[in-house]
């Protein structure tokens, strides 16, 4: 026989005033297996809480029902209460009496009417709660860092940092991302390769992280805690260890003509290449879409060249299995080419470039030594026309979102020309100048007032080459959207920026949900930006949306410190409210029919298969199976089992009936 | 090929060169045409400039002929009525009110399921390097290639490809042996429509074309649009009146460059109706022992 | 004439959108009938339609099943699951001739205070006018042998 | 001069909406169409200004762009929408209005002579079912008054043989008249 | 009928299969479901038109899984039924030699694609009389049709012959045997009734193959294949799926499509 408290809050006035709480108290004494029925000012107060420890104490308390707030506000701290007088937390249940009672209705009787029938509800449920204990899950304590762009480097130093183990995954010869490319960061103006360039070292040399540049995710299994991923080495066609990087190899290679990635086009490198100087690892890899030996089967110059003899052209690919318990996913984003614009020509013209393009031109590692030099003809321009939202904002051509980060380089570019040609003139076409962010307006208000950019609130409508000059026709609606036409030497478009190449492929091996333009989504816009749809995977950087650096760097550490506290324990400790499959004795085992409809319904792919077999091994039925791990218990499989054979804790399939008999009967 | 065939108003006033020409060539690239019965005009931009459901009807009836005859593919040489043709179709395909009340004002059945195709269309189809190869002469001139806007825009209902910076007459002049040049102002436009009442405006939009055209060498213009060649060409004395520039740049029907190449006489193709002299034989090369007309239906 | 017919309504909401939409109706002190008796599920895709089918047989007039509007699923796809079961559910219903107009399904974000008010007010007003639900509760009374 | 904010019910932004299903909303006056139009010189507005005019869903906005030139230099040859980002149809926007312009007779001064054109042309299809240019620029000048008007280049237009003296008549000219008669009484029994 | 009996010794002397479920000679005019384990047995095997019983049934069942490997002798729908219950996973393709008489000869359906293939050529059709109470059922009023159920089932005696004749009902524990909670009254009063039938259709919606084996077994002449071939139906046009078909089908009730219907959702 159950012996149910249940405790009836007055929150002072709140429902006081509308529900007469002693009737309500009064009738539920009445109820059969209610041990105790009171009412109170103020509940949630020490004194309330007490009141409840007390009686759980005093009267042995089976159950416990607080007749109060919204649980969404009070059930932890009500459910702690009984969990410090040795009452299993999950035996205390709340009735709303303010916000769906109260606050809803005058004061009536037909308001207390429903107050009781509320209560009695929930009393009715409690008797049929079971005690439930919080799931414990092992642990891997080694975290998947994928990409090793700045968010990448610094989710892995952080957790790496806090004494857990990493393994980082680059897609690339080397890490850096495209921080390693860019010139000059805003707000600061402090040099993107002296900032990022120490963290890259760092990474290889940390003794918490392993390193997997020019490798990629092949599959991931397995759920939070225990992840088993399997990742592919690419062949770089050369022995790591023997090599020394000195660099004879790229000297001698014939093949020259391959534009550079990191160049972003500007610049050739060769089929054996080191991406740049400050590379990590700085070791070649072999490019061997290019590489005339394995085009032709000839050649060999690098090999004969090599000190060290540490070419390996029959070398392969490399699987690699590793178990993890945590993954970030920081792959990063890319930029739209210029030949994404009709209106702009189609990117056929030279002097039409990116501005990732710039960035090169502006850095003192890029082809032309931090020289502003065009394309083109190498001259430096006199006239520099800047184009933000190229691209972004732009239904028509399929992005209807704010890149977000083009505002503040395209302040930058504009300053930074300004300050390495002094005489001459920059010209920003904006729609919105969207600084917001510690410094930023500052930062945009200096290039126009103190570097005399100017900008000119309009879009361009057309780009077209005449003899040497590019001609921009634009319009500046704050005169009326008047006709402007700038005569220029360079245009760079601030081109939007969109998901990685590979991102859909990635998310579906993952199985994190990702929006239209293919990048990822997190589990909840504000409330758990970092985390994603599955448990155990995190996001950090632009690979969710475009970001700059300072917010790349943060939810990169926001991400790394929920992987720290998921590896502070040894077992993860998960809410007991998810879904299980009955087991009964044989001969049936369990009432699953192993039909399997859950498994198309589970949204967290929880529900794995079981088979049930004899003594010797010989298989008797499969049936489902929960998996503690990633039941997230929104019990949607147990609507659709017919035999009733998976049920939900803490909303089972008994307790739900039972709350709707009393309210009705 | 046997096409339906809509020559358009302008083909048979100002601007019948161009049909001549087409019907000069069409022999020689296998080009049937089957001209529209009874076909009345467009409406043009007059007609949508003052009544939507005109600009439609007009159209329509049009293309109900052409059904009523049995013509599955029509090419219509206008630019203008080209685009007239296919916005219409689109139009009345999209939005099943309108339709009736069209269908009702023409008071013909109307299906919508002809294929309006423009000249470029055709030529592409029909001017095959084969046919080219037997023709008996380049045309080896360094041309700038003037598409306008009605060719192109707007390109989701057009469906036309490279909208901005469009290859189709530079491909087919570079297969008659012409040097088409990148320029700035292949869809730019001239001013089409206020051609007698704004004269000014036009004059001073043909300006900047033919100045750009000028300034990168062009010989010759070349264009597949009434409205743009009558601008060009026949608007040439108020064009320099009122910029106060001189030009000499002549402007041909793509169909009359072709012509010229198949070796045609000027008389044949209608040069001798231009208001800018076309001196332009001169260079031409003609291959030895292939006589003119050889190829008659791409062989 | 007065229709003093007070309807019996119950609701079943999921947690994470109606019933915190339910919730901020309250904070914004927003009034409504008195005639609705929420119960909580996790998720729209945890109701089951037997529950339905037993609250008319304990005498509910009406029942409003209410969860996060599409794509806003707190577990991503539950709704999408609860919608297509009602979609059998109702036609089904119907087809055996029982009257649908006195359930009704609708999303109500945690952010829709309001709408959730005015959903309950109409619902008590329509089924005040279809009057009390005899016939289903009734046949617990017919052909017993 | 201030405006007093406030909405008028019956703004030009509202029918448009409903009868042509487009939204004015949608432009968030980036001005790329003014920056690409070839009559942008000339007119009294911008497009884009035009369509901020709408947004304000003012009469005394409406009637000021009733009433514009601009619609009437509008050459219907697409740039604008062709590049807009946010896919505003412009130059039906500019069919509607140059009708509404007609229809409540606010038309701009300067644009007499435009209409004059296009009614002329209009008058030659309607009454031979094919356009002809002689009769055209004949009751063109008629109702402009600029006898003088290309004196030089219709002579030449003859030696040329670009000008034919006499119309065609096509079979189907009565069917043609008919059309635009059932597309005017159309208009008027329009509520 | 020869053809027939040969195939069966030609398996059953092979080895290949250790029984052969098919027809038999029952009391009066009525064909019974005959279990053949010997060759000797095979001449009892009968093969004509009153062979309507759906025997894919006794697939699942025990004590035939006992005999070993199967062969089922089948109609068109039986087909249907292999292969949906393939595609809940309650028979694998290889767990039974499914048999079907054509134009004189008999043809082995062993693998997914041959099962397929026969399938999508012999669709599902209805006897004139069910098309007929179809319509008159679709003709009804709201209320005309309640009343029509409810003196329908208050003649059912909750015997669950239905359930046992359907070759979809496979659990072991019913629902009905559920009571806690009793979600299906134990009453056998209308509404319980109801109940029952409400939970039927559901749970067979887009999985009933239409065979009418319940209606058939329904010691009351309760129309009750109507329900289940009605929730098919519904599911069929609104999410355009057809049970039976294939064997990796996705169960129709739960998946879904965003763009699903949801005019009725406020």
């Amino acid at each position: 026989m159950s012996r149910i408290g249940v405790f009836i809050c007055h929150c002072g006035e709140n429902i006081g005033a509308t529900v007469n709480c002693e009737k309500v108290a009064k009738t539920i004494a009445a109820m059969p297996g209610v041990a105790l029925s009171v009412d109170y000012k103020y509940m949630c107060s020490d004194p309330g809480q007490n009141l409840i420890r007390q009686a759980i104490k005093e009267k042995n308390l089976t159950g416990v029902v607080v007749a109060a707030c919204s649980p969404r506000m009070h059930e932890p701290t009500f459910r702690r209460a009984c969990a410090d007088s040795g009452l299993n937390p999950y035996l205390c249940e709340m009735a709303n009496l303010r916000e769906h009672c109260s606050w809803v209705h005058a004061k009536s009787g037909a308001t207390t009417d429903k107050a009781v029938d509320l209560v009695s509800m929930l009393v009715e449920k409690v008797k049929r709660n079971k005690p439930l204990h919080p799931i414990k899950v092992p642990v891997t304590k080694t975290a998947l860092v994928i990409g090793g762009g700045i968010a990448g480097i610094q989710a892995s130093l952080d957790i790496a940092n806090a004494g857990q183990k990493v393994v980082l995954v680059e897609r690339e010869p080397s890490i850096g991302g495209h921080m390693s490319q860019l010139s000059e960061t805003f707000p600061t103006l402090d040099c993107s390769q002296c900032i990022l360039t120490p963290r890259m070292v760092e990474v290889a040399q940390h003794p918490n992280i392993t390193l997997y540049t020019y490798s990629e995710i092949e599959s991931v299994s397995g759920f939070i805690g225990n992840f088993t991923v399997r990742i592919r080495k690419k062949a770089r066609s050369i022995d790591e260890k023997l090599c020394t990087g000195c660099g004879n190899c790229v000297t001698a290679c014939p093949i020259k003509k391959i534009s550079s990635e990191f160049n972003a086009g500007l610049e050739m490198r060769s089929a054996i290449y080191v991406p740049f100087p400050q590379a990590v690892p700085n070791k070649p890899v072999i490019d061997r879409t290019r590489c005339s030996y394995f085009k032709s089967g000839k050649c060999k110059f690098c090999e004969t060249k090599c000190p060290a003899k540490a070419i390996r052209f029959d070398q392969q690919d490399e699987i690699v299995e590793i178990q993890v318990g945590a993954i970030v996913t920081a792959t990063g984003f890319n930029v739209a080419e210029t030949s994404f614009f009709p209106e702009y020509g189609y990117g056929k013209y030279k002097d039409v470039i990116t501005g990732l393009q710039f960035e090169r031109l502006l850095s003192a590692s890029g082809p032309t030594l931090g020289e502003v030099k065009r394309p083109s003809d190498g001259k430096v321009p006199e006239k520099v026309v800047f184009i933000a939202c190229a691209g972004s904002r732009d239904p028509a051509k399929g992005i209807e979102y704010c890149s977000k980060i083009c505002c503040m380089y395209t302040a930058k570019h504009a300053m930074l020309y300004k300050h390495k040609v002094h005489n001459g003139e920059a010209y920003v076409f904006y729609m919105d100048i969207r600084a917001a962010g510690k410094g930023y307006d500052e930062f945009v208000r200096r290039a126009i007032e103190d570097d005399h950019v100017q900008y000119i609130r309009g879009r361009v409508s057309r780009v077209y080459e005449r003899n040497g000059k590019l001609i921009v026709k634009g319009a500046d609606t704050l005169l009326g959207a008047q006709q402007v036409e700038i005569e220029a030497d360079l245009v760079v478009l601030a081109t939007a920026g969109i998901s990685n190449n590979g991102a859909e492929e990635l998310a579906q091996k993952l199985h994190v949900s990702y929006d239209s333009h293919k990048f990822f989504s997190e589990a909840h816009p504000k409330l758990r930006p970092v985390e994603t749809n599955s448990a155990g995977i995190f996001l950090a950087g632009a690979c969710q949306a475009p970001k700059d650096i300072p917010e790349s760097v943060s939810q990169a550490s926001a991400a790394a410190s929920k992987v720290i506290g998921l590896f502070s324990q040894n077992e993860m400790t998960r809410e007991p409210v998810i879904a299980v499959v009955n087991r009964t004795v044989s001969p049936v085992f369990s009432t699953c029919m192993g039909c399997f409809m859950c498994q198309g319904a589970c949204p967290y792919n929880a529900i794995e298969r079981e088979e049930i077999k004899t003594r010797d091994g010989t298989l008797i039925k499969t049936v489902a199976k929960v998996n503690p791990g990633l039941c997230q218990g929104c019990g949607t499989c147990v609507a659709f089992c017919r035999s009733k054979s998976i049920d939900l804790q803490g909303y089972s399939n008994e307790q739900v009936y039972a709350e709707l008999m009393e309210l009705l009967s | 090929m046997k096409l339906g065939f809509y020559p358009g108003c302008s083909l048979e006033g100002s601007s019948r060169e161009y049909a001549e020409s087409i019907r000069a060539i069409a022999p020689f690239i296998g080009l049937e045409l089957e001209e529209v019965e009874n076909w009345n005009c467009c409406g043009s931009s007059s007609a949508h400039a003052m009544d939507h459901t005109l600009s439609l009807a007009l159209p329509a009836r049009v293309l109900a002929q052409a059904e009523k005859q049995g013509l599955h593919d029509v090419v219509v040489p206008c630019a203008a009525c080209y685009n007239r043709l296919a916005s219409t179709q689109h139009e009345l395909n999209e939005d099943r009110k309108t339709k009736e009340a069209v269908v009702s004002a023409i008071k013909m059945p109307y299906a919508g399921t002809t294929v309006v195709q423009n000249i470029l269309d055709v030529l592409e189809q029909s001017l095959t390097p084969q046919v080219t190869a037997n023709f008996p002469a380049t045309f080896p001139y360094k041309i700038v290639c003037y598409y306008g806007c009605l060719l192109v825009r707007p390109p989701k209902i057009l469906k036309s490809v490279r909208y901005e910076d469009p290859q189709q007459m530079d491909n087919l002049m570079r297969q008659i042996g012409a040097t088409p040049l990148n320029w700035g102002m292949k869809t730019e436009c001239c001013g089409a429509g206020l051609t007698m009442t704004r004269t000014d405006i036009v004059a001073n939009l043909c300006g900047t074309i033919l100045e750009d055209a000028a300034e990168r060498g062009a010989e010759a213009i070349i264009v597949a649009c009434p409205m743009c060649h009558s601008n060009l060409d026949m608007r040439r004395k108020d064009t320099e009146r009122i910029t106060g520039k001189k030009f000499t740049i002549p402007v041909l029907y793509i169909t009359q460059a072709i012509g010229l190449a198949l070796g045609l006489s000027p008389k044949q193709l209608g040069l001798q109706r231009h208001f800018v002299n076309v001196a332009l034989q001169g260079k031409m090369k003609f291959q030895k022992n292939v006589p003119v007309g050889a190829t008659a239906a791409g062989a | 004439m007065e229709n003093t017919f007070e309807p019996k309504i119950v609701a079943f909401v999921c947690n994470w959108c109606t019933y915190a939409g339910a919730d901020l109706t309250g904070t914004s002190r927003i009034k409504y009938a008195t005639n609705v008796r929420i119960v909580r599920f996790p998720c729209t895709g945890r109701i089951d339609y037997n529950l339905l089918l037993k609250a008319f047989a304990q005498g509910a007039d009406g029942v409003i099943v209410s969860g996060c509007h599409p794509n806003d699923c707190h577990y991503t796809s539950g709704n999408f699951h609860a919608r297509r079961r009602w979609i059998v559910f109702r036609q089904m219903m119907e087809y055996m001739g029982f009257d649908m107009s006195r359930v009704k399904f609708s999303w109500v974000s945690a952010a829709e205070g309001a709408k959730w008010a005015d959903i309950v007010n109409t619902t008590v007003q329509e089924i005040r006018d279809l009057g009390p639900s005899k016939e289903y509760a009734e046949m617990s009374r017919l052909g017993v042998v | 001069m201030s405006v007093s904010i406030g909405l008028d019910t019956d703004s030009i932004a509202g029918w448009m909406e409903q009868t042509s299903g487009i939204l004015v909303q949608r432009c968030y006056q980036c001005g790329k169409c003014s920056a690409g139009c070839p009559a942008a010189n000339e007119m009294d507005f911008t497009p884009s200004v035009l369509l901020h005019l709408l947004q304000t869903q003012r009469n005394a906005a409406d009637k000021k762009v009733l009433s514009s030139y601009t619609i009437w230099l509008c050459l219907s040859c697409q740039t604008c929408v062709t590049r807009c980002p946010m896919e505003v149809d412009l130059p039906k926007v500019m069919d509607l209005l140059r009708a509404e312009a007609l229809k409540r007779r606010t038309v701009h001064p300067r644009a007499k002579e435009i209409i004059a054109f296009h009614t002329s042309f209009l008058n030659t299809i309607k009454r031979f079912g094919r356009l002809w240019e002689v009769g055209l620029v004949g009751e063109y000048k008629l109702r402009t008054r600029h006898w003088l008007q290309d004196v030089l280049l219709s002579p030449s237009m003859f030696l040329k043989g670009k000008l034919s003296l006499l119309p065609h008549r096509i079979k189907g000219k009565d069917e043609v008249k008919s059309i635009f008669i059932q597309v005017r009484s159309e208009k008027e029994n329009a509520p | 009928m020869q053809v027939l009996q040969q195939k069966a010794k030609e398996l059953l002397e092979s080895g290949k299969v250790q029984v052969v479920i098919g027809y038999g000679e029952g009391t009066g005019e009525r064909v019974r479901p005959l279990f053949v384990r010997t060759a000797e047995e095979v001449s009892k095997l009968v093969w004509d038109d009153r062979c309507r019983q759906n025997l894919a049934v006794y697939l699942n069942k025990p004590e035939i899984k006992k005999m070993g490997m199967p062969a089922l002798i089948a109609t068109p729908v039986v087909v249907h039924t292999v292969i949906q219950l393939i595609a809940e996973h309650q028979l694998k393709v290889d767990g039974v030699l499914t048999l079907v008489v054509e134009n004189g000869s008999v043809k082995e359906l062993f693998d997914t694609t041959s099962l397929e293939a026969y399938a999508e050529s012999h669709p599902v059709i209805f006897p004139p009389f069910v098309k007929q109470e179809i319509k008159t059922i679709a003709e009804m009023s709201l209320h005309e049709r309640f009343k029509f159920w409810q003196d329908e089932f208050s003649r059912c005696i909750k015997c669950y012959a239905c359930r046992s004749a359907c070759p979809l009902c496979y659990c072991e524990r019913c629902i009905t045997d559920n009571n806690q909670p009793q979600w299906i009254s134990s009453a056998s009063h209308a509404q319980g009734n109801f109940e029952w039938h409400v939970n039927r259709a559901m749970h067979l919606a887009g999985r009933c193959i239409q065979c009418g084996s319940c209606t058939i077994a329904c010691p009351v002449g309760i129309p009750i294949g109507l329900l289940t071939i009605e929730a098919s139906r519904i599911v069929g046009t609104e999410f355009g799926q057809q049970p039976g078909l294939k064997c990796d089908a996705v169960p129709a009730m739960s998946s879904f499509k965003v763009e699903d219907t949801e005019t009725f959702i406020k």
